[in-house]
């Protein structure tokens, strides 16, 4: 850690139809941090493809639903779901 | 006992792990495959998850559900290549009386449903496939390519 | 089909009567035998019937289900002695989605516990027996000799 | 028939505790008839045993269930039915 805006790497996992449109199941972001999940987001959804998630997919931190507003911390695992179809 | 499996799920081997002599009523709920949906015809389909935080969800819908009622909990949900008729899901909730065994079966189905990051992609009789999305028009999001 | 039978229930054969590629949703009651009634421990127990009308009145009550909700039905009650842990009765209702299931297979079971002339003679592990009477201060009735 | 208050055999069918009590599961009673189930049920608890029916117990006539008042015809097949415990 350099500064307040020290960058880091986010992993983030994408599944479903976020994973096909993105071409990928997990990313590993620069990012900096900290930053909201809703900046995570962002940055995803300016890769290509990125543009047909929404822009307020939920979202999970290390295996829990969280707010758009969570703050995201190094190491976290980040996760974009599509909506649930279990069942 | 993990709650995803990519077996085929035994809904009697199920059924037995929860019953017992003192749980007179047992009440299962059986997810089925259907061949249609949005009036399209189905094949197959696949189910993939987001495995730990499923599993730990569905771990944690068990415990709610138990913790609530007098009541044992089995529940099994299948990942993978499903065909027409295949069970994708399962739950037993096994109770001393019929009211508590039926109310709790409910809840898990409905909690799983709600809770639980799993998603199912349909393999239509046209060749086509889609993503199924309870929130989207008509149930399915089949993406197209981008315009060049 | 009868619904009355004096072998054991095979509830996945009944599943599989009413399960189809159009009914993505099966919920079962299966009622098994307990091991205690009233603070007693029970060792077995047998179940008689009014055979011709118990038929009746079951079969009507899966027409009623079946008129009531887009549901498909199978009912069996077993009659004769039954040991604990045996299933006593099953009911499945097979439907397009779950919630007209969970409703028409409670339907069924609890119209066939008001309607359908089935008794239940009860064996103590004391070497008594007593009828079962949902009506009686709790729950049986064990008549002892007339006064000489 | 030889005048109104011919009598003739009504079948009752004895289930359970009542066939227990009464030691048996089928009964012939000579009646005047038409008589209700009430007066069907009355000359059942006249028998040895039969005080241990209760006076209002649930009938069927030819598989139905009855209200007390009904009458009975000959030919008729009467249930006397113990409280029901089926399920």
């Amino acid at each position: 850690m350099t500064g307040p805006a020290a960058s880091a790497a986010v992993r983030v996992l994408l599944f479903a139809r976020y994973a096909d449109v993105l071409g990928a199941d997990a990313l590993s972001l620069e990012l900096p941090l900290p930053a909201t999940l809703e900046q995570v987001v962002a940055a995803v959804r300016a890769l290509p493809g990125g543009h047909r998630l929404p822009p307020h997919p939920l979202c999970a931190i290390n295996l829990e639903q969280r707010a758009a507003d969570t703050l995201v911390q190094p190491g976290d695992e980040v996760a974009l779901l599509p909506p649930l179809a279990g069942g | 006992m993990p709650h995803l499996t990519h077996a085929a799920i035994d809904a009697a081997a199920l059924a037995h792990r929860v019953q017992s002599p003192a749980r007179g009523a047992a009440v299962s709920f059986l997810g089925l495959v259907r061949d249609h949906h949005g009036g399209r015809t189905v094949e197959r389909l696949d189910y993939s998850a987001y495995e730990p935080m499923a599993e730990t969800e569905c771990a944690r819908i068990v415990s709610e559900a138990e913790s609530r009622w007098p009541v044992a909990i089995a529940l099994e949900h299948r990942l993978g290549r499903l065909t027409i008729g295949d069970v994708a899901v399962a739950v037993v909730a096994a109770a001393p009386h019929r009211a508590v065994a039926f109310e709790a079966c409910r809840f898990v189905i409905d909690e799983v449903k709600a809770r639980v990051p799993i998603w199912k992609r349909e393999h239509y009789s046209d060749g086509t496939v889609g993503w199924v999305d309870p929130t989207a028009a008509g149930g399915v999001v089949a993406d197209r390519p981008d315009p060049p």
